[in-house]
């Protein structure tokens, strides 16, 4: 392993893993409380057709895609204040993939795949990814520091917090923005496997042990940890893709820990 | 005289075509304790949604602390929910539930202080779940959980607390306890209370005014008086026979006697 | 996914006298040019994108190094596979064979084949000016080999009397161009496209009137709107293969990956 | 004599490692109304949960009309939950939700017929909900809400009937229509019935027995007689003075007179 | 649109996009009501794990592919008794896509279009196509007839339906597994997008204007109809890729009924 730090792309996926781990650990509580999990998978597919957009317009895809995902995250956001956000994500889903072939088959030239360019592995990170992360992440926790509590409010009691005056829809619709700002620049570092499994995994883990939302996200964000270092370990000694391999060690320790939890009550 | 915390003058409320609410007047005045009585149906809910600000009206006028109630300072405005709805399964303690009533007042950016924690173990000794304080919320009994609300709800120290069937779930005792708590604070912190209940008999004893409501308000007395029996039958019906008021058991004798 | 697979090569001498210069590209057919050219004066690796789906898109950490450690790049475009940049160290060097945006296949033809040759060559005749003779000499060599085989094919497919085809992908084009067949129609214009079926009954239309008398489509294609051409104009697939592979008997280089093409549309048409 | 309907003997049932129940002791006999109360998280719902086979118990022996719980033919046993937790917003309307009720009676493979839906309809109008029975469900007020799962349980038609604090946002004309449904039902069809209710006074004045639970069944008495107020003390702890015992208003006093 | 009709592929586009249309109108109220948008989306990630177990193993992955999304569902199905489905499809869906890159990565030499195994086009439905799919919606609709209102009953109240003796999880999980086997079956048919948009989007549109779950299931194969075949004519008119073209109107259709419904509330 300390020869690998070597490497810059070791060193800068490991320090990329230890903030995705921390910052994703954190949002998974709200992703599995709110039910948000299609939302990494929706938003991750609309990039799709954003990038179509970016290749019809000769614009650059990852500008075009980041606007085209954060339009589709406000659409959602507005349509799931009234119906639930399942639907919506998926009818969007399906309308962003339709409108990335639509418009790919508007350009007449060669369409390159240009996907590869637009998806992102935990290898590939960059000095500036990183910065990028950090700001991210810093961006992030101010937010919830500053509103933490009423975030909180909202998601426990949306009627209640409603008649109090708390502008729950105003804070819920940041919430989903945030989320897909997080979601659409970190495919473009990680890939969508690995930005939906840090996303949904940790709290799905947490919340089967704890009963207090602290301890679940605190702990969401140390078994984050915990997932990457030794999916990267192991990925390296059996050199496997090291993403696939973070992935499918967290979603071992999912169903391991749903199968205890279960035996236990 | 200072305005009234409520007014309300003429007021219709429809459910698409349907009208649910006509010809409602009312006033709750500063520190008064008003009940609202009447059928299931009757509009109690949904009126209390219009003042809350959470369901539009289609003609009257509604003052609530002297605005609008979409733009009054609902930090002043404590909610109970007739049906609680809170999401499933959220993990948090019987404490910090309670703790959430101060969330309005705390204001954005700010943190719960000592004084808001005082408020709120204050609250939960006042329905006597203390000692459950930090139980997580979803282990708890019905009762149990419904006294967690109320507690969220005192907490809050609104300028009007709007309590939809409070005492919904709760045993005897805390019923009880429930309403002499709400007279005490009353007087305590000079709120008004707004309550819909179903228990005719013990809320007459104890409350300022009674609302009989039935799509509109038929009687609005003071307690103290029972009801006149042709506005219950308005209200609740012509089955009201069975309602016996005896000035000694005030309406609280729903059967026949044995 | 990128696969990547370490050519073996025998360390003989370097650049500069230290350890030999690492050379690495995304697919085999050119890797495979460059160690022709090289030879032994440089490490020749290759990295495929076997499947360039955006879920997907993951090197293991030894290919990560891999490419880490290489001190030259050459690439097809940047479209096609500047994804290998990020990868890379900060000082490696980075060519691309094609320059404007445009269908990348260019392996796949004898004429770009040839280009693609003389470009190779002049990029190590700048890094390694000292063995530019050696350079020359093997580029050269190759190059007419190259030549030979398209001219014996250019031959055999001339006395071809039918010689419309219609194509999955665009990825014969040029190699259609080399060998004067006629593309009627392409079936998916470019990656991630969809037929529509204006388009579809459009290339029906142009081969009922015209003839087609082969579709060419890479090899393990299972799509069904295959199954509509050859139903329609009753002609067979033509399974190719656009990357090879060194470990098959019949496509383990560049140029037998373009005669195991060139035969099987050959063997297609003369019947 | 026949078997009870329920039999329950040294039951004791724990959540995690906590006691909630122990020394449980109930036979409920063909025909006959018992009805539990007790402080609100005494037990009462776990009780009834395990009766219906939803909760396991640690210890002791339980028979449900001969049967072990979880091997009861559940078709016989009607149940209203306490808090009702059906899919949010489901498009169905009234008279469909009640005739539910008949499907588990019904069996696999068929199709409501005409003598369900005779029922169905019946049982709305003894909640006097036959008149909304086109409304989605959703449209309805809390109590026309649970009027409705009320009439639900009653079309059932089950050989025991578990009604978990049936009268929960009832208006004082159903509540009191409510309990006499009860007893004719009973006498009609000869089912049990075992209710939970936090209304003391009214449902001692109609039931056959009356178990006071916390944790333990402190009294297993016959309705008509009073509970003694030792008892009454030991279940609802000291605050209980409050509860006036007069024998013409039995149980239904909860204020100080005025 | 008449000439269309000379060719096979056209005919036999219209006949397998009207059975579709009434099949997945059907199943669309219970992916809408029980929240499974994301099942669809989901499985048909699931069957990339599946193409490429096949690959590594050297079997049909076509084969393998169903076997591996049926199994895929059932852990869906088993979990989602206890907890909620959505995290559980989310970690399945990263998990299995994992595997499939694991799997591909031990896979050292083949050349495979892999994602031609897994995306379909109505364009493309075969004669033996058609028997699969009436088959498969004799199948489905043998099934709901016969559970029809024990379905509903568990929809709509699963607590009581279990006090009730129904067998609550038996039924749940059937129905789990058969939208699996409908989802996995119809995307190697008529692709991804669409399979979502014919099971998400009628019962999204019609529930906002229907009260009882009757008319939403009769209306919404209705629907399906109308946006199959207008979407269809369409593309063909305006020279676009059928399928996209379909799910576009339907997406429209969705958000211009969201907007209408909420002008009259
Ligand atoms: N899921 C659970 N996990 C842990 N403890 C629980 C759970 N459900 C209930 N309890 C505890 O078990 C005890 C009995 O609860 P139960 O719901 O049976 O009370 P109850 O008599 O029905 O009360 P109420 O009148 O408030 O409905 C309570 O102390 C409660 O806190
Ligand atoms: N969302 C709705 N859509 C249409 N009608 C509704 C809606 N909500 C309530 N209603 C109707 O409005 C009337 C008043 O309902 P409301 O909930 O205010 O009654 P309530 O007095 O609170 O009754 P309860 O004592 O049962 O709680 C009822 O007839 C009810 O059916
Ligand atoms: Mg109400
Ligand atoms: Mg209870
Ligand atoms: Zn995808």
């Amino acid at each position: 392993m300390i020869e690998l730090l070597q490497f810059e792309f070791a060193k800068n996926a490991l320090i990329a893993g230890t903030i995705i781990s921390i910052l994703f650990g954190f949002l998974s509580f709200f992703i599995v409380m709110k039910k948000l999990s299609f939302l990494t998978v929706g938003i991750s597919h609309a990039a799709f057709g954003g990038v179509a957009l970016g290749i019809l317009l000769g614009l650059n895809p990852y500008i075009t895609a980041i606007f085209f995902c954060l339009l589709t995250g406000y659409l959602i956001a507005i349509h799931g204040e009234k119906s639930e956000y399942d639907s919506v994500i998926g009818i969007l889903f399906a309308f962003t993939m339709a409108l990335g072939v639509i418009f790919l088959s508007l350009k007449k030239d060669y369409t390159f795949d240009i996907m590869s360019y637009l998806f992102g592995t935990i290898l590939g990170i960059t000095k500036s990814d990183l910065f990028l992360l950090i700001g991210l992440m810093i961006g992030v926790f101010i937010i919830f520091y500053l509103f933490f509590k009423e975030i909180i409010f909202i998601t426990f009691d949306k009627n209640v917090a409603m008649a109090s005056g708390l502008p729950v829809n105003l804070f819920e619709n940041l919430i989903i923005v945030i989320l897909t700002l997080v979601i659409v620049l970190s495919i473009k570092l990680i890939g969508i496997i690995l930005v939906s499994a840090f996303l949904i995994i940790p709290a799905a883990i947490t919340i089967l042990f704890f009963d207090n939302y602290k301890k679940i996200i605190f702990f969401s964000m140390l078994i984050n940890l915990v997932i990457f270092y030794s999916g990267f370990f192991l990925s390296y000694k059996l050199n496997l893709p090291s993403g696939a391999t973070v992935v499918s060690i967290g979603a071992l320790l999912y169903f391991a820990s749903a199968l205890f939890a279960g035996k236990k009550n | 005289m200072s305005l009234p915390y409520i007014f309300i003058e003429d007021l219709e409320v429809k459910y698409g075509n349907k009208v649910v609410l006509e010809d409602i007047f009312l006033k709750v005045e500063k520190g008064e304790i008003v009940s609202i009585v009447g059928p299931n149906g009757g509009g109690k809910t949904t009126l209390l949604k219009v003042i809350l600000g959470l369901k539009d009206y289609s003609k009257g006028t509604i003052k609530v602390l002297g605005k609008n109630p979409k733009e009054v300072d609902k930090k002043e405005i404590g909610y109970l929910p007739q049906r609680e709805e809170t999401a499933k399964n959220f993990p948090i303690s019987v404490f910090e539930t309670v703790l959430m009533g101060r969330y309005p007042k705390i204001g954005l950016f700010r943190k719960p202080g000592e004084k808001d924690k005082e408020i709120a173990l204050e609250s939960l000794k006042l329905v006597k779940m203390d000692h459950l304080k930090d139980e997580n919320i979803n282990k708890l009994s019905g009762g149990q959980r419904q006294r967690v609300f109320i507690a969220r709800a005192l907490a809050m120290e609104p300028k009007i607390l709007i309590l939809d069937e409070p005492s919904t779930g709760l045993d005897i005792v805390a019923q009880e306890d429930f309403y002499k708590i709400l007279v005490e604070i009353r007087n305590k912190k000079e709120m008004s209370i707004i309550m819909v209940s179903h228990d005719i008999g013990v809320v007459s004893t104890f409350v300022d005014k009674i609302a009989c409501l039935n799509k509109t308000i038929h009687y609005h007395g003071k307690s103290g008086t029972p009801i006149p029996k042709d506005v219950l039958e308005k209200v609740f019906g012509s089955n009201i026979q069975i309602l016996v008021h005896d000035p000694h058991c005030k309406g609280c004798h729903r059967g026949e006697h044995d | 996914m990128k696969k990547l697979i370490i050519y073996p090569l025998i360390i003989l001498f370097a650049f500069g006298g230290f350890a030999k210069t690492k050379v690495v590209t995304s697919i085999f057919p050119i890797a495979d040019i460059v160690s022709n050219i090289v030879k032994d004066k440089a490490d020749v690796k290759y990295v495929i994108p076997v499947n360039a789906n955006p879920h997907t898109f993951e090197p293991t950490p030894e290919q990560a190094k891999i490419i880490a450690q290489a001190d030259v790049f050459i690439g097809v475009s940047k479209q096609f596979d500047g994804w290998i940049e990020k990868f890379l160290k900060k000082d490696a060097k980075k060519y691309y064979l094609q320059r404007r945006p445009a269908n990348p296949h260019i392996w796949l033809s004898f004429i770009w084949g040839n280009q693609i040759i003389s470009n190779i060559k002049l990029i190590f005749m700048k890094l390694d000016p000292k063995n530019k003779k050696f350079y020359t000499a093997n580029a050269i060599k190759y190059s007419r080999e190259l030549s030979e085989i398209h001219k014996v094919y250019f031959a055999k497919f001339k006395s071809l009397k039918t010689k419309n085809v219609i194509q999955y992908h665009p990825a014969w084009e040029y190699l259609a161009k080399d060998l004067k067949l006629n593309i009627i129609g392409t079936i998916y214009t470019g990656e991630s496209k969809r037929v529509s079926i204006a388009h579809l009954t459009s290339i029906l239309k142009i081969g009922k009137k015209r003839g087609a008398d082969a579709l060419l489509c890479r090899l393990n294609t299972k799509d069904k709107v295959i199954d509509i051409y050859e139903r329609e104009l009753k002609l067979k697939r033509v399974e190719l293969d656009p990357i090879g592979d060194p470990k098959s008997k019949d496509r383990n280089s560049y140029i037998n990956l373009l005669i195991y093409n060139c035969e099987k549309i050959y063997q297609a048409l003369n019947q």
